[in-house]
């Protein structure tokens, strides 16, 4: 899968930030993400979300490759854009288990690495670089958010539900962390699980008045049907995965009345977010994702840095990258000291616009909300 | 008197309500040839497999040598000297015919987990495989994949693998069928020879070559051995006659 | 010489003479597909004594593969972090060095071989498809489901491990420890086919009676052919995880097992070096049917179609005929 | 656990059975009759899912779906048997495997291709959506207990199927003696694509049941599939019964261990990796599971051979 994209005739103007661009500056990017396969459908948003933002900037050449959401594909991928292609940045990656083999591959190389989907603590704290920017969240930021909020906001009993592998059970570590209340039920299933009428019947059975899940993709969706079919009267909370546009697409009513945090959604009223909404629905044809808006914002954040600094000098374009000079879609975004951002977590509800089921914003469940892995970083 | 070599005392085996065998005792002395005839489907090839091990007996026992045997595998009565043709020709069909014969002289040597040099320049086994195709008249075969061979040759590709083995008793499940008068004319004089090595348990179809060879002859049908004698004392047995002889001549 | 001994030779020095082109050309991500190559083929190499020697079908080599991978992973996290694997009843200390973890690699696959074997050759055909099948996904839930090296998430490992003498960093010289690996194993593969145990071994797949009649043991003959095979493969997945410098459970799917058997079957079954001609057309055919379509896998699923049903021997087969008997 | 809990998720497990049964009944009756390994199987059953999901977009009718779910998978089991499986019988079981294996290649990208990358939407029919009280207070969804009926259903007339009609005598024919059938004077061929085809349709049913419930998403069948040889290998490969009991089985330990496990290793570990050792051996539980049964009945339980 090799799509080489060379963007022609800048307009500065078009990306919102109104700056003049750094003598010379070329930048190159190697673009890995998940393209075909299980899971294809974030990393073409992602991809989206990025051209989108970078179109007419001939000053960024953009090279994409497919990693089937293969670890061992993905590592070569980066050998190859870094050795054959020589890239000086790179991006793309949706899945946490590949982020831990593709950033410290990239990183221990020389090259920048801007995140725009998975945040492992690992690249947070111990692990962290100075050339890894994360643009868009540590995993736990949205499970802590959501703990803070179920406990300003009367739940007492939660039922916990993920699958046994480390981002769900890392999620809800990260709930616990914050979530003052009392956790009554702790289920982790099988990676991959379609059928969860045995645990239906444990959160029936408990005195939950909560659930709390995380199960990314088709998971979520078998969950939230058979869910709805079970007549079980509990509240639903979760991380904004299991409830983005391109799922709630495939879970339909069942979703409608979910609670789930996030740092981006379509409603957002700036004027960068209206603007992204608007040029991706008449690019695209269809509504954006959270993950095609951290595309997008991971595009304005690396051209916001071309802006000041040649990528050749590294230092300097680390500096300018810690800047995080760009309008975000999200609105305010900062980095912290390890390269992580400082954004406010919404909470959010599935709610139905005509025909079409979506999200809302009904407040904010965590401001400038920043991970705890930071202390850990020593770079 | 001489101990019997092979000796089968009231063997039984059932498939349902169909008795195979059925009571039957046979013995095999050293030297003599033993032929085991019957007609179709009076239970030689059940006979045949519960002696060679493949085939485990509801009840009675089997002795080899002296040595109960009736626990024990088609591998380690094998190994303890039994060597077995097959009715239906049962060879690695890919390789030459020089190796399956190289293959039978590998069992008989033991030692296979040996992994490095090449078996087939292995001076011993080779010449105990061309040896045995030698006496079978197969050695201008010896380069020939085994599934070119004609049906009459794999009979004597089998003679051959059993010869390698050395063994101590010959069990031979129709050896002629397929060879063609001359082939089956040549067989019956090797195998005459052959007694002195091994005495031999021969079933067959072939009456000329039974009544040619045998010392002894037993008659078995619907499982049970009707009688037990040489090849006069057979042809004048009335119940033979009556039951599988007639038979025959009526057809 | 035969046809096929010509094709061998060609095929042997296809994978250096890429690298060294790449290397001229400094084009240093081709190395290291021609690495991937070798390492694949390694796998398939082994596979092929269980498969084509022993017609063991195994779709379970994925167990070993992955058994192999995480033995380098776990040994050298443990060297990264400075942390002893175990510390009583004595100390396991991780390790960086390849040769170690080679070792390490081969026993342990070979154990598991071993004890995978013993069970699953109880049984036959589809049956011993299946088990092993069975036996590849236990190891893989519970690679997934095991906290403690990664899980889901594998295990990274920064810096490549160490090889006496060599700056295993360096493509060209990490090609060479792995092609010098498939040579040896390549050629210990083919004494082994033609040895006595090559011998008796195949004589089972064609006719388990006249080996049994022989006075040999099946069984025995497989398993220890199973054994070897697994090691084998155990020894690949080790190579293959520090190609990547990184180790998964996806290295336990039952797709990569399916993919081994792929790299035979494309080469050709039985064939000493069907699995170097397998592997490098696969990986080929991933680069240029990848670059063409997002939908490659539809185009690789056709050929691999056309290959079953039309061209019967794989790709040596299909160029030099028939296979002739070893003399 | 109480009673009515554990009462439950016996009948989550038995409904887990019945739908792999849907899977397994075609797969071993494609063995039994033309001894063939088709692992390209679980991918009639994401066709019956696609086909319903898009038919129920259409026109809205949830009853027109299955119709379609079924006569498309039918349709796509014929045509497969027709170009390609028919010249897989007498080959060895590797080429089968080959040859299906590069077939769920060609299915799966073909239907993203078709169908793009995100999950399609089915949901249960109105009138069988929600809850139902059960007696002895148990609440239990309505669509799940359909599918045990159905299941059931399809599981009789399977039987039927084999025991009392024309095709069923030739069906068990070809069982017992390939060359037997050709004697017989039947149509070989057409019977293979009719067995094929019903095959197919079993999984497409089971594929559009379940993707009202599940997520109808590219490469839904393959966790099935790997799932209905266990249950088929367990239970005797070309045995319908054998599929029947296996299903039930399967179902029962993977529903039945990943809630019972957990809890009984917290008897005697630290909660917090109780639940996660727990979970991780219910998930290797059915495996485990079939290498017991293999261990002393290699040819399943009621496998002939």
């Amino acid at each position: 899968m090799k799509l080489r994209t060379l963007i022609a005739a800048a307009s500065i103007a078009a990306l919102g930030a109104g700056m003049a661009y750094a003598d010379g500056g070329k930048v190159k990017v190697g673009m890995i993400t998940t393209l075909s396969g299980g899971g294809a459908g974030l990393g073409i948003d992602v991809r989206d979300g990025f051209v989108l933002a970078a179109k007419g900037n001939e000053n960024l050449e953009l090279v994409i490759e497919d990693d089937q959401r293969k670890p061992d594909v993905a590592v070569q991928l980066t050998d190859k854009l870094i050795q054959s292609e020589k890239v000086d940045v790179l991006t793309g990656i949706i899945w946490s288990n590949l982020a831990m083999a593709v950033v410290p591959a990239a990183t221990a190389q020389g090259k920048f690495y801007l995140s725009p989907n998975a945040g492992p603590s690992a690249l947070a704290g111990k692990g962290c670089s100075p050339l890894y920017f994360n643009v868009a969240w540590q995993n736990d930021a949205f499970y802590e958010a959501g703990g803070l909020w179920a406990s300003e906001n009367g739940i007492e009993k939660v039922f916990l539900m993920a699958p046994n592998y480390p981002a769900g059970t890392d999620g809800m570590t990260g709930f616990k962390r914050t979530f003052k209340g009392e956790v009554v039920g702790e289920v982790y299933t099988k990676l991959g699980q379609t059928d969860y009428a045995a645990e239906i019947a444990q959160i029936r059975a408990s005195d939950a008045d909560t659930v709390y899940f995380f199960l990314p993709g088709g998971m979520g969706i078998s969950f939230m049907k058979q869910f709805a079919g079970s007549g079980v009267d509990k509240n639903v909370m979760g991380p904004a995965f299991s409830f983005d546009q391109g799922i709630l697409g495939a879970i339909g009513d069942a979703a409608l009345g979910v609670k789930n945090t996030s740092h981006w959604s379509k409603d957002i009223d700036n004027a960068a977010n209206k603007k992204f909404v608007a040029d991706f629905q008449a690019e695209y044809g269809r509504l954006p994702s959270l993950y095609a808006a951290q595309g997008y914002d991971t595009a304005l954040l690396l051209q916001s840095a071309m802006g000041k600094a040649d990528v050749a000098d590294a230092a300097a374009f680390q500096a300018a990258l810690e800047e995080a000079d760009f309008a975000s879609v999200r609105g305010d975004f900062a980095f912290a000291p390890n390269h992580h951002p400082i954004q406010d977590i919404y909470m959010r509800e599935v709610i139905k616009e005509g025909d079409v089921v979506t999200n809302k914003i009904v407040g904010v469940a965590s401001s400038d909300h920043q991970d705890v892995y930071g202390a850990d970083c020593k770079m | 008197m001489t101990d019997p070599l092979l000796k089968l005392s009231h063997l039984n085996k059932s498939f349902g309500a169909l008795k195979a065998t059925d009571d039957v005792s046979l013995t095999l002395m050293p030297g003599e040839i033993h032929a085991l005839i019957g007609p179709n489907g009076a239970g030689k090839s059940t006979l045949i497999k519960q002696i060679a091990g493949g085939l485990r007996s509801d009840s009675g026992t089997v002795e080899f040598a002296g040595r109960d045997v009736t626990a024990l595998g088609t591998v380690p009565r094998a190994r303890a000297g039994l060597g077995r043709t097959f009715q239906i020709s049962s060879l690695a069909m890919e390789y030459t015919v020089l190796q399956n014969t190289v293959l039978g002289a590998l069992g008989h040597d033991g030692g296979v987990m040996r992994f490095f040099r090449p078996v087939m320049k292995d001076r011993r086994l080779v010449d105990r495989g061309m040896a045995a195709l030698e006496r079978v008249g197969l050695t201008d075969q010896a380069a020939k994949r085994t599934a070119d061979l004609s049906h009459g040759q794999r009979r004597l590709l089998e003679v051959a693998v059993a010869l390698t083995l050395e063994p101590k008793v010959f069990l031979m499940d129709e050896p002629m069928a397929g060879l063609g008068a001359s082939g089956s004319k040549r067989l019956t004089g090797f195998l005459d020879a052959l007694r002195v090595q091994a005495p031999i348990l021969l079933v067959e179809h072939d009456m000329d070559a039974v009544f040619a060879l045998a010392d002894r002859i037993s008659v078995l049908v619907y499982g049970r051995v009707i009688a037990t004698g040489t090849a006069d004392e057979i042809k004048r047995d009335p119940t033979v006659r009556e039951a599988y002889l007639g038979a025959e001549d009526a057809a | 010489m035969t046809r096929e001994t010509l094709l061998n030779i060609v095929l042997f020095a296809i994978l250096p003479a890429t690298a060294l082109v790449a290397f001229a050309l400094d084009e240093p991500f081709i190395i290291t597909l021609a690495t991937k190559a070798a390492i694949l083929a390694l796998a398939g190499v082994g596979l092929n004594i269980a498969l084509g020697l022993g017609g063991l079908v195994s779709l379970g080599h994925a167990a070993f593969f992955g058994l192999g991978g995480y033995a380098m992973g776990i040994l050298a996290s443990h060297a990264q972090s400075y942390t002893p694997l175990m510390e009583t009843p004595f100390l396991i200390e991780g390790t960086k060095s390849m040769l170690v973890i080679w070792g390490v690699a081969i026993v342990t696959s070979a154990l598991a071989a071993l004890a995978i074997g013993a069970l699953s050759l109880r049984t036959t055909g589809v049956y011993f498809i299946m088990i092993t099948l069975a036996f590849g996904q236990m190891l893989y839930y519970f690679a997934i489901s095991w906290p403690a090296y990664g899980g889901e998430d594998g295990l990274s490992i920064y810096v490549r491990n160490e090889f006496p003498g060599l700056n295993t960093l360096d493509p060209i010289q990490f090609f060479a420890i792995a092609f010098g690996i498939l040579a040896i194993v390549l050629f210990g593969a083919g004494r082994l086919a033609k040895a006595r145990f090559g011998l008796a071994l195949s004589a089972a797949r064609q006719n388990a009676e006249r080996v049994e009649t022989v006075g040999l043991t099946p069984f025995r003959l497989r398993l220890v052919a199973f054994v070897i095979s697994g090691a084998v493969t155990g020894l690949a997945g080790a190579l293959f995880a520090d190609l990547n410098r990184f180790v998964s459970p996806t290295m336990f799917s039952w797709h990569t097992s399916g993919e081994i058997m792929v790299f035979v079957i494309l080469g050709g079954v039985g064939r000493l070096f069907g699995p170097v001609a397998g592997a490098a057309l696969y990986i080929l055919l991933e680069h240029t049917l990848g670059g063409l379509s997002e939908f490659w896998h539809v185009y690789l699923g056709l050929l691999l179609l056309l290959v079953v049903l039309f061209a019967r021997g794989g790709l040596i087969g299909t160029i030099a005929g028939r296979e002739v008997a070893h003399d | 656990m109480s009673m009515i809990l554990l009462i439950e998720q016996v009948l989550n497990g038995l409904q887990f059975g019945v739908m792999l049964f849907l899977m397994a009944a075609g797969l071993t009756l494609i063995f039994g009759v033309m001894g063939l390994i088709n692992l390209a199987h679980g991918s009639l059953y994401m066709v019956g899912a696609f086909a319903a999901a898009a038919v129920a977009g259409w026109t809205g009718s949830f009853a027109l779906a299955l119709v379609a779910a079924l006569a498309a998978a039918a349709a796509a089991g014929a045509l497969i048997e027709l170009l390609v499986i028919r010249r897989l019988y007498d080959r060895d079981h590797l080429d089968q495997v080959l040859a299906t294996f590069a077939l769920i290649l060609i299915f799966s990208e073909g239907t993203r291709w078709l169908f793009g990358s995100f999950p399609l939407f089915l949901d249960v029919p109105a009138a069988l959506a929600g809850p139902i009280m059960l007696p002895g207070g148990i609440l239990y969804p309505l669509y799940r207990l359909v599918i045990i009926g159905v299941g059931l259903l399809v599981a009789a007339g399977v039987f039927w199927l084999i025991a009392k009609t024309r095709i069923g005598i030739q069906i068990r024919a070809g069982e017992a003696d390939r060359e037997m059938i050709a004697a017989l004077g039947i149509d070989i061929s057409r019977l293979y694509t009719m067995v094929f085809a019903l095959g197919a349709a079993l999984a497409g049913l089971a594929g559009a049941l379940v993707g009202a419930i599940q997520s109808v998403q590219v490469g839904m069948g393959e966790p099935v599939l790997i799932l209905a040889f266990v249950v088929i290998v367990i239970g005797g490969i070309g045995s319908i019964k054998g599929a029947l009991v296996g299903s039930i089985l399967v179902g029962l330990t993977d529903t039945l261990g990943g809630v019972l496990l957990p809890p009984l290793f917290g008897t005697f570990m630290q909660a917090s990796s109780a639940t996660s050792v727990g979970s991780a051996v219910a998930s290797m539980s059915i495996y485990i599971l079939m290498v017991g049964v293999l261990l002393f009945k290699p040819s399943g339980l009621f496998g002939g051979k």
